[in-house]
């Protein structure tokens, strides 16, 4: 039998590394700058990546008394995790002002653990463990401007909202735990139909769905994103936009299909009218917004919508469909804002998509590679965004619900409108009065992560068949669920 | 149909040729060799044409139809080739258009002497030559039309020769679209003939036509007003007859050739080539004497007044055509093409000889300061009687051939048919009046030329002087033709156009009704010209106040009943205003931009509305996130609350 | 090589595209090295289509040079592609107007021209993509592709950037094409879900079976129609053509509007969903005649060429719907003929105009005059396409509109085609007067004399070299079609034999639902060989 | 001796206790009384935890409660250091003055 330290190797070499970058802070002269600390980060990441594909060779199992499960679908999200937080880091390696301290990296290596750990936790308590590693570091590196008036104000609303949706989620695990008696998720299924009271099951259940969709920024829980996009330094926002929503994506997946797979026909049309909502909402929002981050806050809730709309398949094929969608968003996603952060330089002062007029001209390669990530959020084909939206809405119309996607396709024909006005806005010639875009030089650390965002992108969308082999297979690590 | 050796494909192609030549080279060659290729291949056209009359003279069979003509469109069961097709009609006009258009040719190397784009002037030539003949030889409509528009074309791209000159532009413009309107009509006509018969060769209609005639006369009728509409396009009869005289901003050879002899006859060849069909649509030949008729009187009228040498005689062609048309409609095709050729020799002549006579004074076209240009200008004035004579319809020269068979048709056509001889009786007196009006001012009396009556100073009034040899030369030909074209005599040519224009026109009895109406016809004329030697004659001023007894009339006829002005106002103007108002405002603005607009907006205030939701409130924010955590508890405790316990029952049904 | 032919022809611009994106960016006046490199690679894409025709065996159904690899195996979507009759010579003329556009930009584009041919390029592979894809994905990828180049070329080279306008027309043509091409995937998606495949030959016969669901294969069959009359367009959806015409660079509104939609709608509506069509037919019928009138009506009165081009363009579309919609042999085969013709002849006027637009870039007809004597070789060449344009006989328009009319008139209803035909009349009028008012004298003494300095008609220069082999090219081309129409059509018309004959059984019930109102029996004379009809002859 | 208290009223008081919480949250001024609230709706749930526990006899929920309030811990040093940067830099601790990023 495997030992079970082989199942948490990832989280373990995280940890590690995050413990070697904070000493190593404590070592360096106060004023000397922090690079190496971020290199050495990106190290320790990277061997994580490689220990997390190395699990996908691991057969299927738990570990510490079942507390934790590795499986494909744990190994898919854990390797795409850490794939994000490895971009996250090179890109804030040039992007953050001098002075900073060395902990910025430690936080989002503790944070990276807490998001792996989220993916491969099957008792509730330890997903309550991850789900508040990740979210602390989160709240901390949202308010790491310190000194402007918007970081501290997004930290705190961040922080507040976080802990209220986190509260829920507790009282329904305390239900859920008074209901059937465990926390252990496999334990849940089986014990469900025979738990004292139904009403305090579903109870349990709604309470949960509050703290899960806040962490997915799901529409009436999605009023937290704008802000706190905008005030958080926009390196962060790459890795806050993707990787705590992938990790709270694997959550949902695996309690939907893990814990409660009997109330199929009760989570369902919620989740329909959820992703709805989302996709409206995130839309219209974003077609008045000016600013640049703002907007793509926006973007992320419709997407996020999107997402959810896969849940109206049937059998194993939504899980697939979640898990290649969350491919492609991160690796659009972490493009797009490495790219804003490289325009708008460390002191962000271009906030407002006027503001990137001419970008195109003045160095075709940033623009160009900023237009291939808007046209793969808006989904035009050989794109990574096409296959993804084109795969999680096929699965819905499988699952017959032809209304969801004609919704779906119709919003993000509308989304085309707010994503093409930034691409145009590039497109065009620097507005006559505009200050001479002058634009910071490629450094190796930045150019690695956005190009491989870039390559992701067109791979995804040009030759899927390698992911969508990963992600099927992590669909099949759930037992086919109650006959779907 | 054997085919012995005509070429006729090579009577089209050869002015083509001359046109590539001129139009690709014509600019980099020095003038003397533009004009002999210019010269040269109408020439060799001409004489393959005369060696096809040589041949039927000796006795060959026609009509003659090429064997294996290339094939033009072929979809689905529609076929069409470029089918040429030689028989008595074609060989007549074929004469006409070559013959007299060599003449022109000849004619304008000398008049265009001095003038820039001298090779793009006779590679337009060239090129109209080309179309005209493919007109003519055309054996199906489809190909009949390809040289209908395309002389359309080449009436546009000679009115507008003067480049510099807005009017020639203008004119131009207005000459293409008014023939395309009569087009739409030919259009029209093609389609329902391919509905009814399949195909647009004229030899497999007129075989399906006699075969077993199942074409009814409503349908028939259909056909033929269509045709006449193109017809009329093209003859400038009424309505659509006034891009002509506009037509005149060319130059005079260009009037000569297009807008005298052979393109406006054109209408007049397409009614005699489909006479099958006319004569199962009577009504339609009605429909054709009556517009031939009106627009020959109308015509007259206005031609009296005009003071612009060339407009005269515009309008002169104009109501010679409604004599045409007249012919055609009482059923007498053969007289309607006899007087077709004779018309083509002697308005040629008046054209060229008034273009001699422009030429002569250094561009002055405005009768009233002309005169006594007898003893400068012989030649030119000698040979301008000998036409005037012929159009006037005077006993030996063409014209009183031609004009008295068709009026003697018209005579025996019953009793609408009397009515039409009287108006063309009238017509007749007209015409003389005119024409010598425009006789005596132009040659005799004293030169007007030093007292101009409106006292801008002509200051380089030169001596009036006699063309060159070049131009007085056709002159002369044409002359000859114009005296002696009409002894052929009507019964003579009606037999030889018997076969292609077929029998139905009998041929007027002679004896002493026939003896009677030439003679009735020739006293018309004397009287016309008697009336002119009154007014014009003698220099006192009786025209003058003539005009000024009848000043209202004198006015109308002078603004041409102001036709062109009610056009403008009845047709261009709304058309505009309904474009730019109708469609421009509503149809753009509105509709299609507004639509799409609303949508716009709606989306646009919604996500306005959205915006503002997020108030920045920090306990906003926990206050939605409330009440959508309640939202999701009501909805999912919906089951049991309401006591419906669907829900519950699903986990029950679930787990069995 | 056959068997490679098509693929080449797709990844040949796309290696141009590479090729031209790695070049050193040395300042851009001396060599323009990008737009070189651009011709070359569309010279030898046009060398390999012209492969097809040549190796094309005509009257043979089905597909031809047929490529079927997988490529993407969970929802099957495979990589196949294929050429018929219909789609044979779009390719080719696609291949055609690639090298036009490079000549018409060479001196309009003057800074980042390797963004604009790297695009431009792109957008070459985007559209043959669509007329060789034969899997509805690789269709739908290919359709959505090719709005992306237009979009950003619009509005990076634009022709007022200065007022944002160049940005409001690339942004609504691009949402004027997307947004109803949501409904495509929705319905693409429906299809997948009930046929299980994306293949046009198996989809084809699935709903040739009859076992869809009715009613949802009508909204099936309408989101098909509103995504391609958008495309094309058709009367009331065509908000974008204006602006696009007076805003896009030549080179890109040369191409952007007519093939695409066209083909789709005959391939992917009418073949698709035969029965369908025909219901939808009265109304395409209407909407085709009275757009030609529109169309005409509307450049009447314009000021600027590029919108009095745009609506003729419009117009001459509509005579293409007219053509598709009425189901007629000749009909058809004239709309097929009609797009290639408006693609040649719109090529042409587009870059004659844009060559006097590029100095002063004015395009108000006022602004010129007299410039016949200044532009010789422009002028005549311009007069050539205007013909053609206006459909003068021996030229290609004219075997266009006479066999979209006489297929209207005779097998669908003559109303509609005498329309139609009125539309002959007012486009002699606005194409001549326009040249009237460029090249002939305009009156105003300004001309006549020296033009005033800075003054547009000042500035124009006559054709370059090349610009007059390109534009001479392009009107031997129309002389040919005009002489030789069986060159294109004898292709054309074989591929739409399963679609008249298949959908004459349409015609049959059509006829009972008395479409065309008058004569019936005559809509089986066309159809019917004239033999039969005079019985014992 | 009386009978043990049943064990729904200790649900209904750590009911009770968490709606407090929730109003807190909404109607307080002061960042540190919502902070306090959410930390009542902490110990709200760890009533619940141990009533449950009790219940099922099930130590698990007790071990729960422990994670529970150290989790709670480790929020209320990462809460109280983000509050006293917006107090560094606004001068504020009133909720409604905390609005300068707005729609």
């Amino acid at each position: 039998m495997t030992p079970d330290i082989l199942r948490i190797l990832p989280e373990l070499i995280l940890t590690l590394t995050g413990v070697v970058v904070m000493l190593t802070d404590a070592t360096l002269a106060p004023r000397s700058s922090r690079k190496p600390l971020g290199w050495l980060a990106a190290l320790g990441t990277t061997i994580a990546l490689c220990a997390s594909l190395g699990q996908a060779a691991l057969p299927a199992g738990t570990a510490f008394y079942a507390t934790v499960q590795t499986d494909a679908f744990s190994a898919f999200f854990h390797t795409l995790i850490c794939a994000i937080v490895l971009a996250a880091i090179l890109l804030s390696i040039d992007a953050l002002p001098q002075h900073h301290r060395g902990e910025f990296f430690a936080l989002i290596v503790f944070g990276a653990v807490g998001m792996c750990l989220l993916t491969s936790a099957v008792e509730l308590l330890v997903v309550f463990i991850a789900l508040e590693i990740s979210s602390i570091s989160t709240y901390v590196l949202a308010g790491y401007r310190k000194h402007t008036a918007q970081g501290p104000e997004s930290a705190i609303k961040y922080f507040l909202l976080g802990s209220f949706a986190t509260a829920f989620l507790l009282y329904g695990i305390a239900m859920l735990f008074g209901a059937t008696g465990t926390t252990q998720i496999q334990e849940i299924a089986t014990l469900l139909p025979a738990a004292r009271s139904h009403t305090l099951v579903i109870l349990a259940f709604a309470l949960m769905m509050v703290g899960v969709l806040f962490k997915v920024s799901a529409a009436p829980f999605h009023v937290w994103t704008p802000d706190v996009y905008e005030g958080a330094p926009t390196p962060v926002v790459a890795l806050m936009s993707t990787a705590p929503k992938v990790a709270a994506f694997a959550l949902l997946v695996r309690l939907l299909y893990g814990a409660f797979p009997l109330l199929h026909t009760l989570w369902m049309p919620l989740l329909w009218a959820v992703a709805i909502l989302s996709m409206t909402v995130g839309n219209l929002a974003a077609l008045r917004q000016t600013n640049a981050k703002r907007m793509l806050a926006y973007s992320s809730i419709a997407h996020a919508g999107y997402l959810l709309a896969a849940l109206a398949g049937v059998g194993s094929q939504p899980i697939t469909a979640i898990a290649f969608y969350t491919a492609a968003y991160a690796a659009m996603n972490v493009g797009i804002f490495a790219l804003l952060s490289l325009v708008s330089g460390p002191d962000e002062h271009r906030s407002q998509i006027a503001d990137y007029r001419g970008v195109l001209h003045q160095s075709p390669l940033t623009g160009g590679l900023m237009l291939l990530f808007l046209i793969s959020l808006i989904g035009i084909p050989f794109t990574g965004g096409f296959f993804a939206k084109f795969y999680s809405f096929s699965t819905a119309m499988n699952g017959g619900a032809a209304w969801l996607v004609l919704i779906g396709l119709l919003n993000s024909g509308i989304a085309a409108a707010y994503y093409l006005r930034f691409a145009i806005a590039l497109a065009q010639p620097a507005a006559k009065n505009g200050h001479a875009v002058t634009l910071p030089r490629w450094t190796l650390a930045t150019s690695a992560a956005v190009l491989a965002a870039g390559a992701a992108t067109l791979v995804l969308g040009i030759a899927p068949g390698w992911v969508l082999s990963a992600a099927t297979a992590a669909a099949h690590s759930f037992t086919v669920i109650g006959g779907l | 149909m054997n085919e012995p050796m005509l070429f006729l494909p090579l009577i089209a192609l050869l002015p083509l040729a001359g046109f590539l030549l001129n139009g690709l080279f014509g600019s980099r060659l020095p003038k003397a060799l533009v004009s002999t290729i210019a010269l040269l291949f109408p020439l060799l056209s001409f004489a393959l044409v005369a060696r096809a009359a040589w041949m039927v003279h000796a006795g060959l069979a026609l009509p003659v139809a090429e064997a294996n003509a290339p094939t033009w469109i072929a979809v689905g069961t529609f076929h069409v080739g470029f089918q040429f097709v030689l028989d008595q009609l074609t060989l007549v006009m074929l004469l006409v258009v070559t013959g007299v258009g060599f003449l022109i040719h000849l004619y304008s190397v000398g008049y265009m002497e001095h003038e820039s784009g001298y090779w793009r002037f006779f590679a337009y030539l060239n090129l109209f030559l080309f179309f005209m003949t493919v007109l003519v030889l055309a054996g199906n409509f489809l190909l009949m039309f390809v040289g209908w528009e395309g002389v359309g074309l080449a009436s546009y791209l000679l009115i507008g020769f003067y480049i510099d000159r807005k009017s020639a532009g203008d004119a131009g413009i207005k000459a293409f679209v008014t023939n395309r309107v009569g087009d739409f009509g030919f259009l029209i006509a093609m389609f329902l003939l391919i509905a009814h018969f399949g195909t647009l060769s004229f030899s497999r209609i007129t075989a399906q036509l006699s075969a077993h005639p199942t074409l009814t006369t409503g349908a028939a009728t259909l056909i033929c007003l269509c045709l006449v509409l193109g017809a009329v396009g093209k003859s400038a009869q009424i309505p659509l007859y006034v891009w002509l005289p506009d037509a005149m901003e060319g130059p005079t050879p260009v009037s000569a050739l297009i807008h005298a002899a052979t393109m406006v006859t054109a209408g007049v060849y397409m009614i005699a080539r489909t006479h099958a069909l006319f004569d199962l649509a009577p009504a339609a030949l009605t429909v054709v004497a009556v517009i031939g008729t009106a627009t020959a009187f109308f015509a007259a009228t206005v031609a009296i007044v005009q003071t612009d040498i060339k407009r005269v005689l515009a309008y002169s062609t104009i109501s010679q055509l409604g004599y045409m048309f007249l012919g055609c409609g009482v059923g007498a095709y053969s007289a309607a093409v006899f007087h077709l050729m004779t018309h083509a020799f002697f308005k040629g002549l008046l054209f060229l000889a008034a273009g001699s006579v422009i030429h002569g004074l250094g561009g002055e076209q405005d009768i009233r300061r002309m005169g006594g240009l007898r003893k400068t200008m012989p030649v030119t004035f000698w040979t301008m009687t000998a036409a005037v004579l012929a159009i006037s319809g005077f006993f030996p020269f063409a014209g009183f051939f031609s004009k008295d068979a068709i009026l003697a048709a018209a005579f025996q056509h019953g009793s609408t048919g009397k009515l039409l001889w009287m108006v063309g009786l009238v017509t007749a007196l007209m015409t003389s009046f005119y024409m010598f009006r425009l006789w005596y001012l132009t040659f005799l009396g004293q030169s007007r030329a030093h007292s101009a009556s409106d006292g801008h100073d002509h200051e380089h009034h030169h001596h009036a002087h006699e063309s060159p040899w070049i131009m007085l030369l056709p002159l002369v030909l044409l002359a000859l033709l114009s005296v002696c074209g009409g002894w052929i005599g009507i019964d003579r040519f009606a037999a030889f156009l018997a076969p292609a224009t077929g029998m139905a026109s009998a041929a007027p009895n002679a004896g002493h009704t026939e003896l009677f109406l030439s003679v009735l016809a020739v006293l018309v004329a004397a009287l016309g010209w008697f009336v002119a030697h009154l007014f014009f004659g003698r220099r006192t001023s009786a025209a003058d106040d003539a005009a000024q007894r009848l000043a209202p009339l004198h006015r109308v006829l002078e603004h041409k009943y102001w036709i062109d002005e009610i056009y403008t106002s009845l047709i261009i103007r709304p058309i505009q205003w309904f474009a730019r108002f109708g469609l421009g405002w509503l149809g753009e603005l509105t509709l299609v931009r507004g639509s799409v607009w609303l949508l716009v907006g709606v989306t646009g205030l919604c996500g306005e509305l959205l915006r503002r939701w997020q108030s920045g409130n920090l306990r906003s924010y926990a206050a939605w996130l409330a009440i959508g955590a309640a939202a999701l508890l009501i909805f999912a405790l919906a089951g049991t609350l309401l006591g419906m316990n669907s829900l519950a029952d699903s986990i029950h049904w679930a787990v069995r | 090589m056959d068997g490679m032919i098509l693929t080449l022809i797709l990844l040949a611009p796309l290696a141009g595209m590479a090729l031209i994106l790695l070049l050193p960016d040395r300042d851009e006046q001396s060599t323009n090295l990008p737009a070189w490199l651009a011709l070359l690679t569309s010279l030898f894409t046009f060398a390999c289509t012209l492969h097809l025709p040549a190796h094309f065996v005509a009257h043979q159904t089905g597909f031809q040079f047929e490529e079927n690899l997988a490529w993407i195996n969970s929802p099957a979507i495979r990589y196949h592609v294929g050429v018929d009759g219909l789609s044979l010579w779009l390719v080719v003329l696609v291949g055609l107007l690639a090298p036009v556009g490079v000549l018409a930009s060479w001196r309009a584009v003057k800074k980042d021209r390797k963004l604009f041919y790297a695009l431009f390029l792109l957008q070459q592979t985007a559209m043959v993509g669509v007329f060789v894809s034969l899997d509805l994905m690789l269709y739908y990828g290919f359709w959505e592709l090719s709005l992306i180049p237009i979009a950003v070329l619009t509005a990076m080279f634009g022709r007022n950037l200065g007022d944002a306008s160049a940005a409001k027309a690339a942004l609504r043509f691009f949402l004027y094409t997307f947004i109803p091409s949501a409904p495509l995937l929705v319905a693409l998606l429906w299809l997948y879900a009930h046929t299980g495949s994306f293949d046009y030959a198996t989809v084809q016969a699935a709903i040739a079976s009859g076992t869809l669901p009715g009613w949802q294969l009508a909204w099936v069959s309408v989101a098909f129609l509103i995504a391609f009359a958008v495309k094309v367009p058709v009367l009331g959806l065509h908000g974008w053509l204006p602006d696009l015409f007076s805003e896009a660079p030549v080179a890109i509104a040369m191409i952007a509007a007519g093939k695409l939609g066209l083909y789709s709608l005959i391939r992917f509506h009418v073949e698709l969903f035969p029965a369908l069509a025909h219901r939808a037919a009265p109304w395409m019928i209407a909407l085709a005649a009275v757009g030609i009138l529109y169309g005409a009506l509307l450049a009447l009165v314009q000021k600027d060429f590029w919108k009095l081009l745009a609506y003729a363009t419009l117009g001459s579309l509509s005579f293409c719907t007219l053509g598709i919609y009425g189901f007629t042999a000749a009909g058809m085969s004239g709309a097929v003929l009609q797009t290639l013709n408006e693609g040649i002849i719109g090529a042409a006027l587009f870059l004659l105009f844009g060559v006097l637009y590029e100095p002063a870039s004015a395009s108000k007809l006022a602004d010129f005059g007299g410039l016949a004597t200044k532009t010789p070789r422009l002028a005549t060449l311009f007069t050539i396409a205007s013909l053609a344009l206006i459909g003068l006989p021996l030229l290609n328009g004219f075997v266009g509109e006479f066999l979209v009319l006489s297929g209207t008139f005779t097998g669908v209803s003559r109303v509609w085609a005498t329309v139609a035909a009125l539309g002959v009349i007012l486009s002699a009028a606005y194409m001549l007067g326009a040249i009237q008012k460029i090249f002939l004298a305009t009156g105003a003494p300004a001309h006549a004399t020296g033009h005033a300095a800075g003054h547009p008609s000042a500035t124009a220069r006559d054709l370059t070299g090349s610009e007059t082999v390109a534009v001479a090219l392009l009107a031997l081309l129309m002389l040919a079609l005009g002489i030789q129409p069986g060159l294109a059509t004898d292709a054309i018309e074989p591929a739409l034999q399963s679609i008249t004959q298949s959908l004459r059984m349409g015609a049959q019930s059509r006829n009972a639902a008395n479409l065309s109102p008058t004569h019936p029996e005559s809509a089986t004379v066309i159809a019917s060989s004239p033999a039969n009809l005079k019985g014992g002859r | 001796m009386n009978t043990p208290v049943p064990a729904d009223w200790y649900l209904l008081l750590s009911a009770a206790l968490f709606t407090l919480g929730v109003i807190g949250f909404l109607i307080k001024r002061s960042l540190i009384t919502v902070f306090m609230s959410i930390e009542l709706m902490l110990n709200a749930v760890n009533l619940s935890f141990v009533t449950f526990a009790h219940e099922w006899h099930a130590v698990k929920g007790q071990i729960f409660v422990f994670f529970v309030m150290m989790v709670a811990a480790a929020e209320a040093a990462v809460g109280l250091a983000i509050i006293i940067s917006i107090f560094r830099v606004r001068g504020t601790l009133t909720v409604d003055q905390i609005d300068r990023m707005k729609l």
